[in-house]
């Protein structure tokens, strides 16, 4: 491949003299960082697809950890009948920042870093639409992480990862953890929605010439149909906050039931978001096992247009459901039951999926990897997890099950044994793309099987004491319940799965640092990722390939000779890339500043009592930011790859 | 080009699209007409004597009406691809179904202030 | 007017920097009108709360009196703001056909209307809510009814948005005698444009459902 | 490699094995142990969802096993060989979709029932059916019965055999009245009166728990109910109707009783009264005591109701359940929309004989 020396020319673009100028700021602020820059620099103002992927990722393994941890905590606590290990606040701040931090902090972050990297290349493309607005989306994802995990050091919040009002309102909720926890999701909301925005551009308007959208990898077509989900579903929650912040701070009643306010209309509002949520974290999982299957099967996709329609029929319908949160708050006859259909309406469309996935092991020839085993893994516990999603989903069933553990059983079904089984089988597949650098086969088994023993015996007990009448989010309970023995079983089975996931993360860390080199396709692999370098150059393609068939790297393997293609033409100025930039982060930095001095406001921070400053100047560095970044432009410099 | 538009660099636009543009120009004039010629209706469909269902009735179908020229005219649906229409329908008919469907959710009249809540009568907190 | 003709002025304006895009719709636009049907949820949002604390709540109690709204409510003065804000949208859509033209002496007077429409609206708005919440006999503030929390925020919302469009406007306008003004704008002005649009079809919803509605 | 697959598999089957083993289903609140129409209902339907899901997951997962070890790459095969490529096969895709949805059918039948069941109190349980009004309050319940104008708090009793239709409602946030072995969980909406039935076909103590998180203490919310014969249902109402033998508003004592009871009435009338209430009389903001002395717990079902622990419940309520309202006050809203706080046992510094006297005093409440 190419062994590209590159050379940096100014933007060459025909018009005007202006674009020759050294490449600087507005105003002369701060360089614009040129190649060649520090690499601490390059990292702070990359606007590299790459390597935002790449910080996507190692930010979500980090997070992972922490909600791992405060996961084992509660797990430790609920060792014994009447323990004592944790107080019953921090149990609650425990849960509440565990639940938000694996789903917001941990899940979508870990999809948005492959997103950022794979889908781009499979799309042939040299970078997202809007890259300045992607490292945004970084930064902005960041801030909002630090923000609610600083909240550690004052009031974490202790409402649930749902914050259901009135108990999430300043009459039982004074403290200021609920809003860090607000205020940290509308950062992070700003975060998914911008990135958002930018995949679908991307996707839609930046694919190589010839892949049309029923020849994209049902990975890219995932993410397309999450990147909806999520601008989509996200407002609803956006509103729901800002009316929540309404309440705690501005003196309004939305939610104040003396007031003529309806509690239940946040819990409306929260699931309008929430339900398209849980397809948003499951969506990018099902596109990567839809890549890991076919390559380790070697056989193209079962039923690849069924796999594309089924997601986008599950991101639809997973806006007309929401109300299956809420079977016991009493929403009558007609709601109920067609919540309740339209609920048992979701397993077709994934059994399809499984199905296609079973048709596509069937007559191939399989190689145990570690990715697949992964993804065979998924479809297993994820499956078990949709069937407890259908027993929730009969409203009877769920009156005993809703709020119980049965409903904790599922949902870590479908997230561990399913986004995250399937989120590591990413990791393993994609990791030699990444570094260049392939994980150890033997050690990832190892850490599978820990994982998968773990995880089976930390939450299949969850099911029994579920039905045998243990509620969530309790701190404690009685000796005589009948539950001691299964919540040992469990704790027991948490730390297992603790160390599996511990170590998996550990040989992630050790293969970027010393792994064993591998070539271009390793994997003799099918999709447009795996044909160019390992880890790809920064324009990714010396030339944009053409795209004769689905599976196009495949198809010039093994194909016929009809489907076979070569790269397209080289540019005839070289390729253009973008310059770096600092605005991005330091929009960011504002937003961070605008969130921390709101969660502060009337408070003091660190001694310092002028947080409504803090508000101002935060503000100002935002808007400021974002009028420099768009009088700078994009710019750039041009590459020559040497021709392979 | 005149003197006020000396600085900033444009070539002159094709003939085509100049006769197009001039074109449009009468059709946006029209659009405003009705636009408000429509807004005077809504305004006098208050003082009409039908029925409250009539009345809304027509109120949503005039709004619609409205909402509909300015996408298609002023904001160039009409002139653009016809995917462009598509992606924001789908946020429209998304968001116009999770309206209704939360309205029709909530009876009328039913909130707690009217009713003399319990919370309130208890007293507490 | 035809189908090739539109096309064609729009090939012409893109086709100079922006690469070929797979739709044939350039990025930027493809991303605002994605904004656009993400920002319907917004609304919707906001508007399913304003009509359901409504219908939930259907006497307004100020100060321990049921309070008509039409008493507060004043048709006339939002009637006149409904008009400004569509005849900005006009002002607006000749600023874009303007563009297109190149035509740029004219467009930056249409754009120039586009903010005076834009900021008589706001004004309005800023005069009626404190006339709401000055009004003697009955104020109506952000917090002492529901109806003056979800008015406030419904609307306040709106009027931010117009804001944000106002600043956006005034930078361009501002941009226009720039040297580096040149025809990859023509893009952005429209795109910049389809938000201002978007802000008056809101207003076009908020319009009956919020102050006719109680008329009826 | 291959014999730890074999170890970690065979490890996973047995403690799965383990787990039916010792799977009994009559602990104090379980679902599996219904004890009423509804619940039973509820758990018929979800043995319907069991036995559906769990032949789906056999046959699924066990195509799913069969095709990787019938496909698997053998030690004889050439790793680099192309199976056929196959793409899809409509009639089979068109054939499990309608499978699928003849599935959801079953599941969708015994779920209506299950919602008309529960939407009103059916015809045939109305004969001789009671109404119970269940306050949820942080973190404690209150039982009206308004047909017969008594209340009592934390254990419900409740005729067997008779259906109850029980009000439910909060009085700060959003509660779930949960009673396995009678019913599923309903919730308690602030502002929103919700319904729902039970009926307990046999005497017995039923454990019932808060299902929805309701703040700090929300792991302490338990309650119980009490199914008792019609008989001893009406005695034990007479009874409550009765009021306490030493009425907590009367100026002399019966000379039967103890220095310390007199005393502890006292102290509860100085300190206790004004949230709480004994006979028709005293405060709302606490359970009402009228019947303590006969209720099995205290603390909402938390504690066994004996001395030591009614001891330590009253000095100390606060290390018992963190935030208790008891300790600190209760904070309550002014029309005005401020917030004042009725003054908690922290401000009463009681000392070890008085509240040894108290106890004593509620000891004698039957
Ligand atoms: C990745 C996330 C994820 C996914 C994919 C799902 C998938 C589903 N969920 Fe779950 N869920 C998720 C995450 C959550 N759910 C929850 C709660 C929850 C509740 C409310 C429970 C309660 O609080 O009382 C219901 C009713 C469901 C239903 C479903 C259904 C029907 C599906 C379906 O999509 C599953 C479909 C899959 C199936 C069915 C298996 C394969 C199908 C085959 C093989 C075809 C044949 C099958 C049949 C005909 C049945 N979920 C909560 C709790 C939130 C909280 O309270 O904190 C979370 C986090
Ligand atoms: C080490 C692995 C994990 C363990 C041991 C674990 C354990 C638990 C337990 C015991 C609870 C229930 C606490 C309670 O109700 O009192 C819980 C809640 C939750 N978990 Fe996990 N979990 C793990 C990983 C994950 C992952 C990966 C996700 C998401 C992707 C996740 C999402 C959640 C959510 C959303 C809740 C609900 C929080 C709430 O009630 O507000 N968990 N977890
Ligand atoms: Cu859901």
């Amino acid at each position: 491949m190419a062994n590209g020396t590159t050379t940096t020319i100014p933007h060459d673009s025909g018009h005007d003299a202006e674009h020759d100028k050294p490449q600087r700021s507005f105003f002369r602020l701060v360089q614009r960082p040129q190649q060649g820059c520090h690499p601490v620099i390059d990292w702070l103002t990359t606007v590299d697809h790459k390597k935002i992927g790449i910080m996507y990722g190692a930010f979500a393994l980090l997070f992972l950890l922490v909600g791992g941890v405060e996961a084992l905590m509660i797990r430790a606590q609920l060792f014994l009948p009447e323990n004592d290990f944790v107080t019953a606040r921090l149990y609650n701040q425990l849960f509440t920042m565990h639940g938000t931090t694996m789903i917001f902090l941990a899940v979508m972050p870990l999809n948005a870093a492959f997103f950022n990297y794979m889908m781009i290349l499979q799309i042939g493309a040299r970078d997202v639409a809007f890259p300045r607005l992607n490292a945004f989306s970084l930064w902005s994802f960041v801030a909002g992480a630090v923000l609610i995990n600083l909240s550690w050091f004052w009031e974490a919040f202790h409402g649930g990862w749902f914050g259901y009002a009135p108990l999430s309102t300043k009459d039982y909720n004074p403290g200021m953890g609920a809003d860090f926890w607000i205020l940290s999701l509308q950062i992070l909301g700003v975060a998914s929605l911008a990135a958002s925005f930018n995949f679908i551009t991307t996707i839609l308007n930046m694919r190589a010439p010839g892949l049309k959208m029923m020849r994209m990898p049902v990975f890219t077509w995932m993410t397309l149909i999450t990147s909806f989900l999520i601008i989509l579903a996200f407002p609803a929650i956006t509103i729901a906050l800002v009316e929540l912040m309404f309440d705690r701070h501005f003196g309004t009643h939305f939610f104040d039931a003396t007031f003529g306010g309806k509690p239940i209309l946040w819990q409306h509002l929260f699931w309008i978001f929430g339900h398209p949520e849980v397809y948003i974290l499951i969506l990018p999982a099902m596109g990567i096992v839809s890549e890991v299957l076919p390559t380790f099967s070697r056989k193209p996709l079962f039923g690849y247009p069924l796999i594309v329609m089924s997601g986008a029929f599950i991101g639809f319908l997973g806006f007309a459901v929401w109300s299956h949160h809420m079977f016991t708050v009493g929403l009558g006859v007609v709601a109920t039951t067609a919540f309740s259909l339209m609920t048992m309406l979701i397993a077709i469309p994934t059994g399809v999926k499984i199905f296609n996935w079973i048709g596509t092991l069937w007559g191939g020839k399989i190689h145990f990897t570690t990715p697949m085993l992964y993804s065979l893994g998924f479809i297993w516990m994820f499956m078990m997890g949709g069937f407890t999603g259908i027993m929730h989903s009969s409203v009877p069933v769920d009156h005993q099950q809703q709020d119980s553990y049965f409903v904790v059983a599922h949902f870590h079904y479908v997230l561990i044994g399913g986004a995250l089984f399937a989120l590591f089988s990413g990791i393993y597949y994609w990791m030699p793309k990444m570094s260049g650098k392939l994980m150890n086969e033997t050690w990832g088994k190892i850490s599978f099987w820990i994982m998968f023993f773990g995880f089976n015996l930390a939450f299949f007990p969850m099911h029994l004491l579920g039905m045998a009448g243990m509620p969530r989010r309790t701190h404690t309970y009685l000796g005589d319940m009948g539950w001691n023995e299964w919540n040992m079983w469990s704790t027991a089975g948490a730390m297992i799965l603790g160390v599996g996931i511990g170590s998996a993360v550990v040989q992630v860390v050790y293969t970027w640092a010393k792994g064993k080199k591998c070539g271009m396709d390793p994997w003799d692999a099918r999709t447009l990722e795996w044909a160019t370098a390992n880890p790809p150059k920064d324009y990714n393609f010396a030339r944009i390939p053409e795209i004769n068939a689905r599976d196009q790297v495949w198809a010039n393997k093994y194909g016929k000779p009809e489907e076979k293609s070569g790269p397209g033409e080289p540019e005839p100025h070289g390729i253009h890339m973008p310059d770096r930039s600092w605005y991005p982060m330091s929009a960011s930095f504002g937003l961070f500043m605008v969130g921390l001095g709101m969660v502060f406001h009337k408070q003091n921070f660190l001694g310092w009592d002028h947080t409504l400053e803090m508000v101002y100047i935060g503000g100002g560095i935002l808007l400021l930011s974002i009028y420099l970044w768009a009088l700078e432009g994009p710019r750039g410099y041009h590459v020559h790859p040497e021709e392979d | 080009m005149s003197e006020t538009t000396r600085k900033p660099n444009f070539s002159p636009a094709s003939k085509k699209t100049i006769e197009g543009e001039s074109t449009r120009f009468f059709t946006f004039f029209n659009v405003i007409l009705t636009l408000i010629g429509l807004t005077f209706l809504e305004l006098i469909l208050i003082i009409l004597p039908f029925h409250e269902y009539v009345l809304l009735t027509g109120l949503i179908v005039l709004s619609i009406i409205k909402f509909g020229l300015v996408i298609w005219y002023f904001m160039h649906l009409r002139w653009d691809q016809i995917f462009l229409t598509a992606l924001f329908m789908l946020g429209l008919i998304l968001a116009s179904g999770t309206v209704a469907a939360l309205y029709l959710l909530f009876p009328a009249g039913e909130s707690a202030a009217n009713k003399e809540a319990p919370a309130a009568q208890s007293g507490a907190h | 007017m035809s189908e090739a003709t539109a096309q064609h002025s729009h090939d012409e304006a893109d086709s100079h920097h922006v690469a070929a895009t797979n739709t044939g719709i350039p990025n930027k636009k493809l991303a605002m009108w994605a904004f656009l049907a993400s920002d319907c949820m917004f609304f919707g949002t906001l508007i399913s709360t304003h009509l359901i604390y409504r219908r939930v709540n259907p006497d307004v109690v100020i100060d321990g009196n049921v309070v008509p709204v039409t008493s507060i409510f004043d048709i006339e003065l939002t009637s006149a703001s409904t008009f400004i804000l569509l005849m900005s949208s006009l002002t607006m859509a000749l600023t874009v056909s303007a563009m297109h033209k190149h035509n740029v002496k004219a467009a930056r007077w249409f754009l120039l209307s586009t903010i005076f429409f834009g900021s008589l609206f706001i004004g309005a708005q800023v005069y009626e809510f404190n006339h709401f919440v000055h009004n003697e006999a009955h104020p109506l503030t952000l917090t002492n009814t529901i109806f003056g929390s979800t008015f406030y925020v419904l609307t306040g919302t709106h009027g931010v948005h117009v804001l944000i469009g106002l600043i956006w406007l005034t930078t361009w306008y501002f941009y226009s005698f720039s040297p580096k003004f040149n025809e990859e704008n023509v893009m952005d002005i429209e795109v910049t444009g389809l938000y201002w649009h978007f802000v008056d079809i809101v207003w076009i919803l908020i319009f009956p459902l919020v102050y006719i509605l109680e008329y009826i | 490699m291959r014999i730890l697959r074999i170890l970690t598999l065979s490890v996973t089957l047995l403690s799965l094995l383990l787990f039916s083993g010792c799977l009994k289903i009559d602990q104090n609140q379980s679902a599996l142990d219904p004890k009423g129409p509804v619940a039973s209902q509820q758990a018929d339907a979800f043995y319907v969802t069991l036995y559906l899901t769990t032949f789906l997951w056999i046959v699924v997962g066990g195509a799913m096993l069969y095709a990787v070890w019938r496909y698997r790459l053998k030690k004889t095969d050439d790793p680099n060989e192309i199976p056929e490529q196959s793409h899809g096969h409509p009639i089979i895709e068109v054939g499990l979709i309608l499978f699928s949805a003849a599935c959801l059918v079953v599941v969708a039948v015994p779920t209506l029932q299950g919602i008309l069941m529960t939407k009103s109190l059916p015809e045939e349980y109305q004969e001789g059916a009671i109404t119970v009004d269940v306050t949820g309050y942080q973190w404690w319940w209150a039982f009206d019965y308004p047909e017969e104008g008594v209340t009592t708090a934390n254990e419900l009793v409740i005729p067997v055999g008779k259906a109850v239709k029980l009000n439910l409602r909060s009085a700060d946030v959003i509660h779930s009245f949960w009673l396995p072995k009678l019913a599923g969980k309903v919730d308690l909406m602030p502002g929103q009166e919700n319904f729902m039935w039970i009926q307990a076909d046999e005497p017995g103590m039923y454990w019932g728990q808060c299902a929805e998180f309701c703040g700090d203490a929300h792991a302490y919310m338990l309650f119980r109910a009490r199914a008792v014969p019609q008989e001893e249902y009406e005695a034990w109402l007479a009874d409550l109707k009765d009021g306490p033998e030493v009425p907590v508003d009367a100026p002399e004592m019966p000379e039967e009783y103890s220095e310390q009871v007199v005393q502890g009435k006292k102290v509860f009338m100085q300190n206790c009264y004004s949230c709480h209430m004994v006979g028709g009389k005293g405060g709302v903001n606490g359970p009402n005591l009228t019947n303590f002395g006969s209720r099995a717990t205290i603390a909402a079902g938390w504690m066994e109701n004996n001395t030591e622990n009614l001891f330590n419940w009253i000095k100390k309520p606060h290390e018992i359940k963190p935030g208790n309202y008891m300790w600190y006050g209760v904070p309550m809203k002014t029309p005005g929309g401020g917030i004042i706080t009725m003054e908690g046992l922290k401000e009463a510094d009681l000392s070890d004989e008085d509240i040894h006297a108290v106890v004593a005093y509620l000891q004698t409440l039957k």
